[in-house]
């Protein structure tokens, strides 16, 4: 074959592909002139399908990757709500079968994940999620194809969808309890130490201004990644700064480093006590002696003591594969598989909007582990109480501390008049 | 190793063209086309470093920094689109009143967007490239170097949350250079450019395979300091096909972007560097069509054996990273070629032992 | 000073484990070329033995030391098997068993990760290792001098070992230049097993160090693999001097940039130093000059 | 062709500390076969390595009016400084033709190079006749015979228009056959070449030779034509010393 016919058949075939491309173009869809028509949530029709004897449910957590020490847990615990249910008769008469998909610790997959169990699965909603990542993969497609995503973990607030509720604390029911602490034990000097992601820095920005109104001085502010164990020279910085407590945000593997490191420092708490956001009964283990005498701020601690807790521990530790502790962020996952069947029981369907109108009526309750919560029908987070524990020698917690009644969420911080208002008003913008 | 039959390539890219580009979007679900996009763009960023290790011998295991370029590119066009005048909600709450930082505002335009997509691994990959090449950097050094760059752009990403988005990324992207991406139509849109992207790179390795430079690649990568002597600097060879292959990256990474819809250091690290290579050793590395075929595979691996058996998956994944690397160095797409050598051999006599051959390459 | 000095000794301690986890990868990769990334997890099973041992010897004052041989001889088995099972057969394709052991990393993460409780296990420091060593004016962490100690002396049991011991000799004869080794009656196969052995097993030492600094789980392995091949490649293939000296100078950059700066950039920094430093000495810091054309 | 000789002078080549070659000078000119012998370790690779820029040399080695030493490999060989290698290096997985493309090929242009090889050109198709590998235009270099291997490297430095060539141990492993055929092959190319064999074969030599220098631990022992050569008595009592390796010949890369 000449030389001129070779290159005039690769120039065809390109020729071809550019061709298709401008096709595709021209061809297509809306654009962003004409919003009115596709620029909302194109709520395709459902395929939901409840006419037979059970209800498809999707839980979402990682198994693999690096997330799966933490996510593992809230999946069994979500297996067992669910068999919970199924033994009591299911939701509205309806057995639960759920489909477990694996996040694998990465966030486009989650979002695929999450189409695909809206999409081909036809669940009627979906529970799971850990980091902020996941969770803010996962909104735009529960948006996007109008589903339901149950969030079960303590987060950096300032967000709500109509598509998600969130069963764990909103920074009004974890951080701000953990400074009114602070702010009681006369706290004068604080140091916030953290991982380097969303939650900690913005945990951080909200402790610093809330902070300022208590009067309490921030010592220093130290972030290291996630996947990193070694702070002895953040640690170092502590004991030079002298502070009177350190705020902890860190997630992960990444506390045990720091609290053998806070520990090889010669700092203890009864000089220098820390608090935790992200340690609970679970991570305290690993971290040996070393962690005693430390407090930490949830909502639920397996040392609380009320009817429906005895009950979930004794669940859970009959359970198969259980890890033989509860912690808080498994406890929002019980919740939100409960809170979702008060909410289908209430609606009497399982339609997404019949739910959300249901939850509008903000009547929705669950008796808790933690006590008995309310849905705030319009930011979609439940209200909780707050405590603090600390830590003793059976890496248990001791409640030390506890708000006077539960606290109503406000992930915007509207009722904070220390919340520079036109920050929320540009990050209610911002999420549109 | 050489094509006897080069058209017999050129109409298989004909054949995956159409497969792809007319077949593909008639008959899948817009869900498993989604997916199917997104195995495009991992195809794409394969066909690169197919290249740049199967036939260059640079083992590139930080190909997510150049996915990252074109990937955060083009996020960060997609999020000035979707945030309009406002600064993106992200970056309002550590400092409210500080502008948009300086590097984002190139990014509102179109052009300079696309022309960063291309250049930016160009230039990155041509820098590092002349700086490791002609120090003689290669083998397992240029492969440890590449990924510790790989990880050390994933922590830089991660710890500007509110230049980058940190470790959330950027997603939640409600147009695509006008188009809104909640439209099917425009789904499908995109989908068919990712395609097409993706038979438009097959098309330039097939080209770049069966030229000159394509012999002198492989000359380089089984013997460099034989190049040398042949005049040639091996160094500026390498470069042309390392900045290719960042280059393929960099598109697969634009265009995994509107299709799934977030981006994340998670991305671009390590682990997702090495995935990159799982379907390129699979499917075979020095192939025309191994590297593409190998990373769809594994993306669909990863989406429907994951889903299955999630535990299940990561041993599948590790297992055939030891059995095709150890068993079958050149992937599936050796496996015919294979066939025919023992059934030859069976009829005559046994051929000639390509690994002597092999083991005398290794020194010269 | 104030600051300097305790980061010196902090960036050495931090050196120090990094050797360990370096000192098995140097030694298989300057001998065989083989670079193992399955080397992250010998040390998590190190760190596991640790832990297992915890469970046997309840004093943590006692189980340590214990569960330092024991940690040797376990993770070198793993490795001894690895070698007989998949490297054996893949001597000069080195770039293979990169990938090939990348295989191996995840499948032995994911054990680990279904094997033990998913959140990591304890492993209970020795009460002797408590506190600080008050001198000099410094306080210093016991557990950080410890460390150092720990690096020390298997560097020192090593170079002895190389040295003295005509296993050492052959093993440094292999390396210096395997045709020849071989020639010269020395079964370099059994010479690999045993390297691949050891330096796997001062990886199991590196793990149980490891598990005294943080947590031991699934994922502990891959924070330190990268680093400790950049220390390799910094330091030369198969140059134990330049190896010390290379781990010592990351670790007290890690130590120093994150003081200096933040934890992230620290890594960002002290990796984009090794790479500019092999920019200007692609061959490491030390190296023998040799004639052949590989 | 070219006027232009090879003059090496005074050449020193130090390894960490050990001094391979030193002082060393010689030259060679279009229409000889000149051949650089010595027992194991007199540094005649070395000597080769140190013009082609493999080692690091002090001293000189002139190509024409063009000084060597110092320049990148790839540089000296663009002046038209070609060598083989003791052990046959070519492109094992590349044919025959893809091999001498190659090595024909580096005045192509960019352009030229990413776009796919059309015909043969007609130096590589002289090459082939010269070392009788035409019949094996499209066989995959790994599979030719050891021999004919270094014919390849011959035929890839004649395509590539070497004005220098530098032969390392041509012959070694080679058949009796196939020993002649290369001294016949190299004497034909010298006729306008400069040609420079590294060699252990004595009977190789003596046949083929124009003029020798015999190098003895990194030193010139000896210089002049085979006659003279074999008349010094200095060359006698070192290749007495080791008569097996003059004898057996064998190719050994570690030596220093």
């Amino acid at each position: 074959m000449s030389t001129t016919s070779k290159r005039r058949r690769a120039l065809v075939a390109t020729g071809a592909i550019a061709t298709t491309i401008t096709l595709a173009l021209a061809g297509c869809g809306a654009r962003a002139g004409d919003d009115t028509s596709g620029g909302g949530p194109t709520a395709a029709a459902s395929c939901v399908d409840t006419s037979g004897s059970t209800v498809k449910l999707g839980f979402l957590n990682s198994l693999t990757g690096g997330m799966a020490i933490s996510e593992k847990t809230v999946s069994n615990v979500l297996h067992m709500a669910a068999d919970e249910i199924n033994a009591g008769g299911g939701i509205l008469g309806k057995k639960i079968e759920y489909v477990q998909e694996d996040g694998a610790t990465d966030w486009p997959t989650f979002a695929e994940k999450t189409e695909k169990l809206l999409t081909q699965d036809c669940v009627a909603a979906i529970f799971g999620g850990w980091t902020s990542s996941s969770r803010k993969a996962v909104k735009p497609v529960v948006e996007k194809l109008n589903g339901l995503f149950f969030y079960p973990v303590q987060y950096e607030g300032l967000e709500s969808s109509p598509n998600i509720y969130y069963t764990g604390a909103t920074t009004n029911q974890q951080i701000i309890p953990a400074m009114d602490f602070l702010a009681s034990k006369g706290v004068k000097k604080l140091f916030l130490a953290g991982s380097d992601y969303v939650f900690p820095r913005t945990a951080n920005a909200i402790i610093k201004l809330y902070a300022a109104k208590l009067g309490i001085q921030i010592v220093g502010e130290e972030y290291v990644p996630l996947d990193k164990d070694d702070w002895t020279s953040q640690v170092a910085k502590i004991v030079a700064a002298k502070p009177d407590f350190v705020f902890n945000t860190i997630n992960g593997s990444s506390n045990v480093g720091f609290i053998k490191a806070y520990y090889d420092a010669g700092l203890t708490p009864a000089k220098t006590p820390i608090i935790s956001v992200s340690i609970a009964e679970e991570e305290a283990p690993a971290m040996g002696h070393e962690v005693t005498g430390n407090y930490a701020s949830w909502n639920y601690f397996q040392s609380l003591k009320t009817p429906t807790n005895s009950k979930f521990i004794q669940s859970w530790k009959a359970y198969p594969n259980s890890s033989g502790v509860t912690s808080d962020p498994m406890e929002a996952a019980y919740i939100s598989l409960y809170l979702y069947k008060s909410l289908v029981e209430a609606a009497g369907s399982f339609d997404v909007d019949a739910v959300n109108a249901a939850a509008k009526k903000n009547t929705i309750t669950f008796d808790a582990p933690e006590g008995k919560v309310t849905l705030d029908g319009k930011n979609h987070h439940i209200s909780k109480p707050g405590h603090i524990g600390r830590i003793n020698a059976d890496n248990q917690f001791d409640i030390v501390w506890a708000s006077d009644a539960f606290i109503k969420p406000d992930p915007y911080l509207e009722g904070y008049d220390w919340f520079p208002a036109d920050i929320r008003k540009q990050l209610v913008g911002a999420a549109g | 190793m050489t094509k006897p039959k080069p058209w017999l390539s050129l109409s298989g890219i004909g054949v995956f063209a159409v497969l792809l580009l007319a077949v593909a979007p008639l008959v899948l679900t817009d869900h498993w086309l989604n997916n199917l996009g997104k195995y495009c763009c991992w195809a794409i960023a394969a066909v690169g470093i197919g290249l740049a290790w199967g036939r260059g011998g640079m083992l590139v295991m930080g190909q997510g920094v150049f996915f990252a370029l074109g990937a955060y590119s083009m996020a960060m066009h997609l999020t000035l689109e979707t945030a309009g005048d406002r600064v993106p909600g992200f970056m309002v709450l550590y400092d409210p009143l500080a502008p948009l930082p300086a590097f984002w505002e190139p990014f509102r335009s179109t052009a300079f967007t696309l022309l960063a997509i291309v250049l930016l691994p160009v230039v990155l990959a041509g820098v590092l490239g002349y700086a490791l090449f002609k120090r003689g950097v290669k083998g397992a050094y240029f492969a440890i170097l590449s990924q510790a760059l790989a990880v050390a752009l994933a922590t830089l990403i991660s710890s500007t949350i509110r230049e980058t988005g940190g470790d959330t990324g950027l997603s939640d992207f409600k147009y695509f250079f006008g188009f809104v991406l909640n439209d099917p139509a425009n789904k499908v849109m995109v989908y068919l450019i990712a395609a097409a992207l993706l038979v438009m790179c097959l098309l330039a390795v097939w080209q770049l395979y069966r030229s000159r430079f394509g012999e002198l690649l492989v000359a380089t990568r089984d013997a460099e300091e034989r190049v040398r002597f042949l005049g040639y600097d091996p160094a500026n060879v390498k470069l042309v096909a390392f900045v290719f292959s960042a280059l393929m990256a960099s598109i697969g990474g634009a265009m995994f972007v509107p299709i799934v819809g977030i981006i994340t250091p998670a991305e671009i690290g390590a682990a997702a560097s090495i995935l990159m290579i799982a379907g390129v050793a699979f499917g075979g590395r020095a192939s025309l069509f191994g590297p593409a075929l190998g990373a769809m595979a594994v993306g669909w691996g990863q989406s429907s054996l994951g889903s299955t058996w999630p535990e299940s998956w990561t041993y599948i994944l590790g297992l055939l990273f030891i059995v095709v690397i150890l068993f079958l160095p050149n992937g599936l797409s050796s496996l015919p070629a294979r066939f025919a050598r023992t059934r030859r051999s069976a009829a005559q006599q046994p051929a000639p032992a390509i690994a002597t051959a092999e083991l005398e390459g290794v020194r010269s | 000073m104030d600051v300097l000095i305790p980061q010196l000794l902090n960036g050495s301690a931090q050196g120090a484990l990094l050797l360990l986890a370096a000192l098995g990868l140097s030694l298989t990769f300057g001998q065989m070329g083989v670079i193992n990334m399955a080397h992250g997890e010998f040390l998590m099973i190190g760190a596991f033995t640790a832990y297992l041992v915890q469970r046997v010897i309840d004093s943590s004052d006692v189980s340590i030391p214990v569960a330092l041989p024991v940690a040797f001889v376990v993770a070198g088995l793993f490795g001894l098997l690895l070698e007989v099972a998949i490297i054996r057969w893949m001597y000069r394709r080195p770039l293979d068993t990169l990938l090939c052991t990348v295989g191996v990393s995840l499948i032995l993460q994911q054990a680990a990760l279904q094997i033990f409780p998913s959140q990591g296990v304890p492993v209970e420091k020795p009460h002797w290792l408590d506190g600080q060593l008050n001198s000099f004016g410094y306080n210093w962490p016991l557990r950080q001098l410890f460390t150092i100690l720990l690096a020390a002396f298997c560097v020192a049991t090593l170079a002895a070992w190389l040295k003295y011991t005509s296993f050492g000799r052959r093993i440094r004869a292999t390396v210096h230049n395997r045709d020849l080794a071989e020639t010269s009656g020395i079964s370099t196969r059994t010479v690999d097993r045993i390297t691949f052995f050891v330096g796997s097993g001062l990886a199991g030492v590196a793990g149980v160090a490891a598990s005294l600094i943080g947590g031991t789980n699934s994922q502990m392995g891959t924070q330190y693999i990268i680093a400790a091949f950049l220390v390799v490649a910094a330091g030369g293939i198969g140059q134990l001097k330049g190896t010390i000296i290379a781990a010592w100078a990351v670790g007290v950059a890690l130590s120093c940039f994150a003081y200096w700066t933040t934890g992230s950039l620290a890594q960002v920094l002290a990796f984009i130093l090794v790479i500019v430093f092999l920019q200007l000495r692609p061959q490491g810091l030390f190296t023998v000059r040799t004639r052949s054309l590989a | 062709m070219t006027d232009a000789s090879l003059v090496v002078t005074n050449l020193r080549v130090e390894f960490s500390g050990f001094v391979a070659v030193s002082g060393v000078s010689f030259d060679a000119h279009p229409g000889e076969v000149r051949f650089l012998i010595g027992p194991n370790g007199a540094g005649k690779t070395t000597c080769i390595d140190a013009i082609t820029g493999l080692v690091r040399a002090t001293g000189s080695a002139r190509l024409g009016e063009k000084e060597l030493l110092g320049q990148q490999v790839h540089r000296i060989v663009r002046l038209g400084v070609g060598r083989t290698f003791q052990t046959a290096s070519v492109f094992e997985e590349l044919t025959v033709l893809q091999n001498l493309d190659i090595a024909a090929g580096r005045h192509r242009t960019p352009a030229s190079l990413l776009r796919a090889r059309r015909g043969t050109d007609a130096s590589i198709e002289q090459a082939l006749e010269e070392t009788g590998l035409t019949g094996e235009l499209a066989t995959p270099a790994g599979i030719l015979s050891h021999g004919q291997k270094q014919w390849l490297e011959i035929a890839m430095l004649l395509v590539q228009d070497a004005k220098v060539l530098l032969l390392d141990e041509p012959v070694a492993g080679m058949s009796h056959d196939e020993r002649a055929a290369t001294g016949d092959l190299v004497q034909r190319i010298a006729a306008k070449r400069i040609v420079l064999v590294v060699e252990h074969d004595m009977d190789f030599m003596r046949r083929f030779a124009t003029r020798v220098t015999v190098l003895h631990q990194g030193k010139v022992l000896s210089q002049g034509t085979v006659a003279e050569v074999q008349a010094d008595p200095q060359v006698q009592e070192v290749y007495l010393g080791t008569a097996d390796a003059i004898a057996v010949g064998t190719p050994n890369r570690t030596e220093v």
